[in-house]
C-alpha cells in the first residue's frame, strides 16, 4: 500500500502506532489522574498501559501486513520494514518493562501511576527516534524519549541514588545533545536539508565538505553518548545503578536499541558517501569500547553495574556491524538486538525480583545459593548470562555470529578478533555469577527469603528464557525476517540516491 | 554604506562579553543574567539575519520566559556564592584546554561563506521536487518579503513541519508530567 | 549576510557553553550553559536559513520548545536532589561511583 | 533406524530435564532418578546398536538428517541442524552411549548416599546429550553446541562438591582452558567460512582441496586454530593443566568425562575435519610433537604423584598424547583406535579407584577416621579386602602398559609403528616415536607403581580402618566387569595381519579418512622382521616398565606422609647396594622426573599457565577493570571531561587536518 506522507490522512496514517500509543497515554493519564492514591490504582494502571502497548502493536502489525510504503520520498516518518521490526521490538521492550514494574513500584513505596504514561511516552519518542526519516522527526523522538527517561531514573524520589542518578543523566544528556544539535545544524547548512535520504542524495553527490564532515562527527558524538559507546559511556554505570530497576532495563534495553535503530538508518540512508570517514571512526568506538567495558566489568561487585559494563561491552558489539555497512550487518544489528534486548529484560526482570524495598543494590555474592532456594530464577538468570556470554545454543550465540560474520564478510580480521577477545573476557564476570548461584551454598538461612516474584513478571521473564533457548536452536523465523524483510534501509534509499 | 556589518560586530562583541561573564560570574543570579544579555544580544543578530520573528520569540520565551524559571529556582533553593565555585586546577585546566581544542576546531567553520557553501552544494538536479518536502528554496529575506514576518515560519510550520509540530505538543506534556511528578512535595 | 561571522560566533559561544559546563559546580550554573550551547546553534540555524531556506528558522522553534521542556524536567530533578543533599554542587553528589 | 539418530540424544536430554525437574521437587527420590538416568543411556544405547546394524549393513555412505533449518545465512551458505551418521560417528555413538551406560550404572552405587543426587544425574545425561550432539553434528557449528555444552556440563560436574572453594576453581579453570581453546575453534569456523564457503564436514571434504592451497598460510593457520581448540579440550600442551586440577569431580564422572568421552574430542575433531589437516603437513608436524611431547612429560610427572587419581589424570593426558600422535602421523584409524580402547581401559582404572577411594572414605567413615582417602601412600594390600576391583585394576594395568594381547597393546602398538614409519622421511616423527617409546616405557612404570602401591604390601592407612574395607556392592562392580572383558578383547577391532587380523577398524573407517589421501602418502606399514622387532621391543619395554615399576615401589616400604623420610645409615648402606636403581634415577629418572616437576609442573604449569598466564591475565585484567573503575568515580566532571576529550579527537579523525 503506497501512502502519500505528503498529506495530512497519509501522515496520520503512516503514524499509527505513535498515534495510538500517545492516545492511550492519555487515557491511561486521564485515569491515573482520578486514581493515584493507592497501590490497587497503581497496579489498575500499569494494566491499562499494556492494552496501549498491545494496542500498538496491532497498529505496526497492520502497517507491516498491509506493506505501507511511501508514495515517493519517505518524508518525516519512515514505511519500511526496519521500522516494523524495530518498533515492534521497542513495543515489546516497554510492554515487557510495564510488566516488571507492575507491583515492584508498590513494593518500594513509589506510589505515582504517572510512571506508566511517561513509560508510553518515552516509548513513542522511542519509535519516533527509531522510525524517522527526518533529522527533526528523529531529534525531538530522541528528546521526548531522553526527557521521559530522565524523569524516570530519577522516579524514586525517596531514595537519593535515584535522584543522583537522574541528575547526572540529564546533565550529561542535555549536554550530549547539544553536539547532536549542532550536527544537525551543520548538516543542515551542508545540504539544505533534513530529510535523511536527500541528505544522503546531497552528499553522496559532492566530495566531503568540511561542514558536512563536522557535522557527521558531532552527530556520531551525540549518538555515541545515547548508546553508551567509551569514551561517552561515563554516565551509564552510575545511572543505571541508580535508577529504579525496571527503569535499569529500560534504559539498557529500549534507549540503546533505539539508539542503535536510528544510528543504523542515518548511517544507512544519509551517510553512504562517508564510509571511508565514518568506517575508522566506528571501529576505533567499537574496540575501545569492547575493551573497557569488558574489563572494568571485571572489577565490579554489583549486578547492575556489572550488568550496565556488559552493556556497554556489547554496544561495543554492535558497533561492529554498523561498521560493516552492508545488509548483512544490519541484519546482525537487528538479530543481535533481539537477542540481547530479550536477554537483558529477562535478567533485570529476574534481579528485580531479587531486591528488597529500600535495600542496597544487589551484589553478585547476594545471589549466593540462589540455586539452592529459587532454582527456576536462578537458572534463568544462568541461562540469561550464557546468552550475554554468546554460548552457542542460546539466542546470544547467534546473534554474536551474525554480528562476527558481518565485517568478517567484508574482509575485516581485525574487529571480530576484538569481539571474541572481549567476549573471551567477559567470562570472567558473567562465569561468577552463575558460580555463586549454583556453586555457592546459602550464606544465611534468611537469604533468598524476601523474593516476590509476581506472577506476572515471571511469564515475561519465562517467556524470555524461553525465547533465548528456542531462538538459540530454532532462530528461523527472526532470522528470515531479519535478513529478508527488514533490511530495507539501503533499498528503499538506493533508487533515489543512485538516480 | 552598509550599517550591517559593525551592527553585527557590536552585537557579537556583547554576545561573547555576556557569555565570559556567565560561566565566570561567581554568584548564580549574575551568571543567569548574563545569561538573558547574551540572548538579548543574539536576538539582535537573529534581526540582521532576516529572523525578526525569531528574535521576538528568543526575547520573549527563552529570555522571558524560561530564563524566569531559572532565576526562580535559583531563588527558591537560596544557593548563594560558593565558596569554591571553581573546580580543582587539574580539572578545571585540562576543561579549559579541550574547550580550546574544540573551539578551534569550530572555528574553522567561520571560514564558510555564501560563496563557498555554494560551491560545495551539489549542481545535480534534484534527486526529487523539492517542493515535496517543503517550501524550501526560498532563503529567509524572500519568503519574509512574500510573506511577512510570521507567515513566513508559519507557512512551514504548519504544513510541511506537521508531524514534528505535533510531537512537540506530546514533548511539551511528557516535560509537564515529569516536572510535576518530581517537584511535587507529596505523591 | 554575514554567514561566516555567525557561523565563527556560534562556535565561539558553543565553546563557551561547553567550558562552562566544565568548569562550574553548581548544577543550576551547567545547565546554563547547556542552554547557551543550544543558543550558538541556534544563531547556525538562522544563519543557515538565509541560504537554504526556512527550514532552519523552524527548527529554531522546535530547539527552543525543547530547550523550554528541559529546563521544567531539569529544574524539577535539580529540586529533587536539593531535597536530598541540601545543595546543587556537582563535587558533592558522588553516591553513584565505582 | 538411522533415520531415528535423534531419538539418542533426545533420550538423554529428557533425562535431563526429568531429573533435574525431580532436583528441584523431589531431590529424595532416588529410585525414580537412578531408572530415569541410567534408562535414558540404556534407550540411546539400544537405538545406537540398530543405527550401528544398519551401518554395519551399509556401503559407508553417510546418511544426514536433517532436523531443521538453523542459520540461513546467505544463499551460499546454510547452516542447519543436521546429523550425520557414518562409520565414524557410530563408532563414537557406541562408545559414548555404551560406556556412558556402564559409568551411570557405577554411579547408581557411588552417588548413593550423596544429597545431590537428582543434580548429578541431570548434568551427566545432558552431559551425554551434548556430547552426542558433538560426534553426530554434520557441521563444525552444530559440533561446536555440544562442543562448548560438554565443556559446561563438564565445569558444572568438576565443582559438583562446591563445599570446597577449591573445586569450584577447578571448575572455573577448566572452563577457562576450555575456552581458550574455543577461541581457536570459532576463529576457525569463521576463516573456513571466509575461505571455502561452508561449514559442513561433507562439503569441507569436497570443497576445501579446492579452494585451499596445499601447505598454504591459510590452511596451516586453520589447521593450528582447530588444533588449538583441541588442546583445550583435549588437555595437551599447553592446556593440559586443567585437566588433573578437575579430579575434583566425582571419580565416575572423571571416567565418563575426564577419560572416556570429552577429553577425546579434540582427536575426533582432527579425524573429523581429516582433510583440513591433510592440507597442512607443519600442522600436521605441530599435532604429532604436540602429542609425543604431551605424552612424555604427562608420563613423567605422572611417576611421582601419590594421588591415585592424579596418577591417572596425568596418564590420560599421556594417552591423549597418543592419540593426537597418532593422527599427527595421519594414522587416523590408530587414533580411533586407541581413543576405543582406551575408553575401555581408562573407564575401568578410573572407576576401579573410585571403587577403592569408595572403600576408604567408607572404611575411614566406619572407624570415624580423618583422612585423604585418595592417597596411595595411606593403602596397601587392599588386593584381599577388594578382590574382583584388584583383578579388574589389573587386567587394565596390563592393557595400558601394552601387554599382548590386551586392548591397549594393539592400538598402542599401531601408533608407534606408524610413526616410526612416518619418521624414515621426517626427522620430527623419528623423534616423536622415540618419545612415545619412552612414555610407554613409563606409563608401564608408574602402572605398576600405582598397583603395587594400592593393592600390594601391607595396609598403611592403619589398623582401625582395615577391618571396614569392603569389596563395592555389585552395582558398581558389574559394569568393572563389562570394561575388564572390553579391555581384554578390545584388540580385535584392529588387529594387525601378523596376529591374524586384517586392520578391521581401518578398513571400517576408510569412507571417512579416505578423502584425505591425495595429500598425505599412504602409510605403509611394516612387515615381516621390522614389524617383529618393533612389536618385541614394545612388549619388552612394557614388561620392563612393569617389572621395574613392582620392584623399585615394594623393594622399601612406602613411607606415609606422617612417617619422617628414614635415612639412617644401614638404610644408606642397603641403599648403596641398588647400584643400577640409583644410577637409574639419578641419571635418567632424577633428571626427567626433577624437569618434569620443577620446571614442566612447577615451573611452567603453576607458575607460567596459572599464575602469568591464566592467573596472570586474569590478574592483569582486573587490574585494568579496577583503574577504569576508579576512573569512575562519581565526579560529572570527569566525565564530562572525558566526553569533551572523545569529543575532540573524534572530531580530530573525521575533519582531519585540524588541531
Amino acid at each position: 500500500m503506497l501512502i502519500d506522507l505528503s498529506s495530512p490522512g497519509g501522515a496520520a496514517l503512516a503514524l499509527l502506532p505513535e498515534i495510538v500509543l500517545t492516545g492511550w497515554a492519555l487515557v491511561v493519564l486521564l485515569v491515573a489522574s482520578w486514581r493515584h492514591r493507592t497501590a490497587a490504582d497503581s497496579r489498575y494502571v500499569g494494566i491499562l498501559s499494556i492494552v496501549g502497548y498491545v494496542l500498538a502493536v496491532m497498529a505496526t502489525g497492520w502497517l507491516a501486513w498491509v506493506g505501507a510504503r511511501p508514495e515517493g520520498l519517505p518524508l518525516m516518518v519512515a514505511l519500511d520494514g526496519f521500522r516494523y521490526a524495530s518498533h515492534t521490538l521497542l513495543l515489546w521492550i516497554g510492554g515487557a518493562v510495564a510488566v516488571l514494574s507492575w507491583r515492584w513500584l508498590e513494593r518500594q513505596g513509589i506510589i505515582a501511576p504517572e510512571y506508566y504514561v511517561l513509560l508510553m511516552l518515552a516509548t513513542v519518542g522511542m519509535m519516533l527516534l527509531a522510525g524517522a526519516a527526518d533529522m527533526i522527526t528523529m531529534f525531538l523522538g530522541l528528546e521526548l524519549m531522553s526527557i521521559a527517561v530522565y524523569v524516570l531514573t530519577g522516579y524514586d524520589r525517596t531514595r537519593r541514588a535515584s535522584a543522583e542518578a537522574g541528575l547526572k543523566y540529564f546533565l550529561i544528556g542535555a549536554f550530549a545533545s547539544g553536539f547532536l544539535l549542532y550536527g544537525i545544524a551543520l548538516l543542515y547548512g551542508a545540504t539544505g536539508h533534513f530529510n535523511l535520504v536527500l541528505i544522503g542524495a546531497q552528499l553522496s553527490a559532492t566530495e566531503p565538505t568540511l561542514m558536512a564532515k563536522a557535522g557527521l562527527g558531532l552527530l556520531l558524538v551525540g549518538f555515541a553518548f545515547k548508546v553508551a559507546a567509551v569514551p561517552f559511556h561515563a554516565w551509564a554505570p552510575d545511572v543505571y545503578e541508580g535508577a529504579p530497576t525496571p527503569v535499569t532495563a529500560f534504559m539498557a534495553a529500549g534507549v540503546k536499541a533505539a539508539a542503535f535503530f536510528a544510528l543504523a538508518r542515518i548511517l544507512a540512508e544519509a551517510f553512504p558517501g562517508y564510509v571511508e570517514l565514518w568506517r575508522p571512526v566506528l571501529a576505533v568506538l567499537a574496540v575501545v569500547t569492547i575493551l573497557v567495558g569488558n574489563l572494568v566489568a571485571l572489577a565490579q561487585q554489583s549486578m547492575k553495574r556489572m550488568l550496565a559494563y556488559s552493556a556497554i561491552a556489547h554496544a561495543g558489539y554492535l558497533l561492529i556491524a554498523l561498521w560493516a555497512h552492508s545488509d548483512r550487518g544490519t541484519a546482525a544489528v537487528l538479530i543481535y538486538l533481539h537477542a540481547y534486548v530479550i536477554t537483558t529484560i529477562a535478567a533485570f526482570g529476574i534481579l528485580a525480583s531479587i531486591e528488597r524495598a529500600g535495600a542496597r543494590t544487589v551484589l553478585i555474592s547476594d545471589l549466593e545459593g540462589l540455586y539452592a532456594a529459587r532454582p527456576f530464577a536462578a537458572m534463568g538468570l544462568s541461562v540469561c548470562m550464557l546468552s550475554l556470554l554468546g554460548f552457542p545454543g542460546t539466542f546470544g550465540f547467534i546473534g554474536k555470529w551474525f554480528l562476527v560474520a558481518a565485517p568478517l564478510a567484508e574482509g575485516e580480521l581485525l574487529l571480530p578478533i576484538i569481539a571474541m577477545i572481549g567476549s573471551g573476557i567477559s567470562i570472567g564476570y558473567y562465569l561468577p555469577v552463575i558460580l555463586a548461584m549454583t556453586l555457592k551454598p546459602v550464606r544465611t538461612r534468611s537469604a533468598h527469603q524476601t523474593i516476590r516474584f509476581p506472577v506476572p513478571a515471571k511469564i515475561a521473564v519465562a517467556i524470555c528464557v524461553l525465547a533465548i533457548l528456542v531462538l538459540g536452536v530454532w532462530p528461523n523465523a527472526v532470522l528470515d525476517f531479519a535478513t529478508q524483510e527488514a533490511v530495507q534501509l539501503r533499498r528503499l534509499a538506493m533508487p533515489i540516491l543512485t538516480r | 554604506m552598509d550599517l550591517v556589518t559593525p551592527v553585527f560586530w557590536v552585537f557579537a562583541g556583547w554576545s561573547v562579553v555576556s557569555a565570559v561573564l556567565c560561566i565566570t560570574r561567581r554568584n548564580p543570579i549574575s551568571s543567569a543574567l548574563w545569561l538573558v544579555s547574551t540572548m538579548f544580544a543574539l536576538a539582535g543578530i537573529y534581526v540582521l539575519l532576516d529572523a525578526q520573528f525569531i528574535a521576538a520569540v528568543q526575547v520573549i520565551v527563552y529570555a522571558g520566559a524560561i530564563m524566569v524559571l531559572f532565576l526562580f529556582v535559583i531563588m527558591l533553593l537560596n544557593v548563594g556564592d560558593a565558596p569554591r565555585e571553581w573546580r580543582r586546577w587539574p580539572v578545571g585546566l585540562l576543561g579549559v584546554g579541550l574547550a580550546a581544542v574544540l573551539g578551534a576546531q569550530l572555528m574553522m567553520l567561520g571560514g564558510y561563506g555564501r560563496q563557498r557553501l555554494a560551491d560545495e552544494f551539489s549542481t545535480q538536479p534534484a534527486p526529487v521536487n523539492p517542493a515535496l518536502v517543503f517550501p524550501e528554496g526560498m532563503a529567509s529575506a524572500a519568503a519574509v518579503a512574500e510573506r511577512g514576518v510570521v507567515g513566513a515560519v508559519a507557512e512551514p510550520l504548519f504544513t510541511a513541519y506537521l508531524i514534528p509540530f505535533e510531537i512537540t505538543s506530546v514533548l511539551l506534556l511528557t516535560a509537564v508530567i515529569g516536572a510535576v511528578v518530581l517537584a511535587k512535595k507529596k505523591l | 549576510m554575514l554567514l561566516g561571522p555567525s557561523l565563527a560566533l556560534s562556535a565561539v559561544l558553543f565553546t563557551l557553553g561547553v567550558l562552562g559546563v566544565l568548569v562550574r559546580r553548581n548544577a543550576i550554573v551547567v545547565f546554563m550553559c547547556v542552554e547557551l550551547m543550544l543558543n550558538a546553534v541556534n544563531l547556525s540555524f538562522v544563519a543557515l536559513a538565509q541560504v537554504h531556506g526556512l527550514g532552519g528558522q523552524v527548527m529554531v522553534i522546535f530547539v527552543m520548545t525543547v530547550a523550554a521542556a528541559e529546563a521544567a524536567v531539569g529544574l524539577a530533578i535539580i529540586l529533587a536532589i536539593f531535597r536530598h543533599a541540601q545543595s546543587v554542587d556537582l563535587r558533592q553528589l558522588t553516591l553513584l561511583k565505582g | 533406524m538411522t533415520s531415528l539418530v535423534w531419538l539418542t540424544i533426545l533420550f538423554p536430554l529428557l533425562g535431563a530435564v526429568i531429573n533435574g525437574a525431580i532436583a528441584i521437587r523431589r531431590p529424595e527420590a532416588k529410585g525414580l532418578v537412578s531408572l530415569v538416568g541410567v534408562g535414558a543411556l540404556l534407550g540411546s544405547f539400544a537405538v545406537a546398536i540398530g543405527i550401528f546394524l544398519e551401518v554395519l549393513a551399509g556401503d559407508g555412505t553417510a546418511t544426514r538428517v536433517l532436523l531443521w533449518q538453523w542459520m540461513p545465512v546467505t544463499e551460499r551458505l546454510s547452516i542447519d541442524l543436521t546429523l550425520q551418521v557414518d562409520r565414524l560417528s557410530t563408532v563414537m555413538l557406541l562408545v559414548i552411549t555404551g560406556v556412558g551406560s556402564l559409568i551411570h550404572l557405577f554411579s547408581v552405587g557411588y552417588m548413593k548416599s550423596d544429597p545431590g543426587y537428582a543434580r548429578y544425574f541431570a548434568y551427566l545425561n545432558l552431559f551425554v546429550a551434548f556430547m552426542l550432539v558433538l560426534v553426530l553434528g554434520a557441521s563444525l557449528p552444530v559440533s561446536f553446541i555440544g562442543w562448548e555444552g560438554v565443556g559446561l556440563c563438564s565445569y558444572l560436574l568438576i565443582g559438583f562438591w562446591y563445599e570446597v572453594d577449591a573445586n569450584s576453581d577447578a571448575g572455573k579453570k577448566a572452563f577457562l582452558a576450555n575456552r581458550i581453546g574455543d577461541f581457536g575453534v570459532l576463529m576457525a569456523m569463521f576463516l573456513l567460512w571466509w575461505h571455502v564457503g561452508t561449514l559442513d564436514y561433507d562439503g569441507l571434504a569436497r570443497q576445501a582441496p579446492e579452494v585451499l592451497a596445499y601447505a598454504g598460510a591459510p590452511v596451516t593457520l586453520i589447521a593450528l586454530l582447530l588444533f588449538l581448540g583441541c588442546t583445550g579440550k583435549s588437555a595437551q600442551i599447553p592446556l593440559f593443566t586443567w585437566l588433573p586440577d578437575a579430579m575434583a569431580g566425582p571419580t565416575p564422572v572423571s571416567a565418563l568425562i575426564h577419560a572416556a568421552t570429552m577429553v577425546t574430542a579434540g582427536v575426533f575433531l582432527v579425524v573429523r575435519t581429516g582433510v583440513i589437516f591433510s592440507l597442512a603437513p607443519v600442522a600436521m608436524e605441530v599435532v604429532a610433537i604436540t602429542g609425543a611431547l604431551t605424552a612424555f612429560f604427562a608420563a613423567t610427572i605422572a611417576l611421582r604423584q601419590n594421588d591415585i587419581k592424579k596418577v591417572l589424570a596425568y596418564s590420560t593426558v599421556s594417552q591423549l598424547g597418543y592419540m593426537f600422535l597418532a593422527v599427527g602421523t595421519g594414522a587416523w584409524a590408530a587414533g580411533i583406535f586407541h581413543l576405543v580402547t582406551h575408553a575401555f581401559f581408562k573407564a575401568l582404572l578410573f572407576l576401579g579407584s573410585g571403587s577403592v577411594i569408595h572403600a576408604m572414605h567408607h572404611a575411614q567413615h566406619a572407624a570415624h577416621a580423618h583422612g585423604d582417602a585418595q592417597d596411595m601412600r595411606l593403602m596397601g594390600g587392599l588386593r584381599r579386602a577388594m578382590p574382583w576391583t584388584f583383578v579388574l585394576m589389573g587386567i587394565a594395568t596390563l592393557a595400558i602398559a601394552g601387554v599382548p594381547p590386551l586392548a591397549g597393546f594393539w592400538s598402542k602398538d599401531e601408533i608407534l609403528a606408524a610413526a616410526f614409519v612416518r619418521g624414515g622421511g621426517n626427522t620430527i616423527y623419528l623423534v616423536a616415536w622415540g618419545l612415545g617409546l619412552l612414555a610407554a616405557l613409563m606409563t608401564a612404570f608408574y602402572m605398576a607403581r600405582l598397583m603395587a602401591m594400592t593393592f600390594f604390601g601391607r595396609f598403611r592407612g592403619g589398623d582401625t580402618l582395615e577391618p571396614h574395607l569392603h569389596e563395592a556392592p555389585a552395582v558398581m562392580t558389574g559394569p568393572l566387569v563389562v570394561l575388564g572383558l572390553l579391555s581384554i578383547v578390545g584388540g580385535v577391532l584392529n588387529l594387525p595381519g601378523f596376529a591374524g587380523g586384517s586392520h578391521y577398524l581401518a578398513h571400517w573407517l576408510e569412507p571417512v579418512t579416505d578423502a584425505t589421501l591425495p595429500y598425505l602418502d599412504r602409510l605403509e606399514m611394516p612387515h615381516g622382521m621390522t614389524e617383529l622387532l618393533l612389536v618385541g621391543g614394545a612388549i619388552t619395554i612394557a614388561l620392563v616398565g612393569l617389572a621395574l615399576g613392582m620392584w623399585t615401589t615394594l623393594r622399601r616400604p612406602v613411607l606415609t606422609p606422617a612417617a619422617t623420610p628414614a635415612a639412617t645409615g644401614l638404610a644408606r648402606v642397603l641403599e648403596g647396594k641398588y647400584f643400577i636403581d640409583e644410577l637409574y634415577q639419578k641419571v635418567f629418572v632424577g633428571p626427567t622426573v626433577w624437569f618434569s616437576r620443577r620446571v614442566l609442573w612447577q615451573g611452567i604449569d603453576q607458575f607460567l599457565v596459572d599464575r602469568m598466564g591464566v592467573g596472570g591475565t586474569a590478574r592483569v585484567a582486573k587490574g585494568l577493570g579496577w583503574l577504569g573503575s576508579r576512573l569512575q568515580n562519581g565526579h560529572v566532571a570527569l566525565y564530562l571531561t572525558l566526553f569533551v576529550a572523545g569529543v575532540v579527537l573524534l572530531m580530530r579523525a573525521v575533519i582531519g587536518g585540524a588541531p
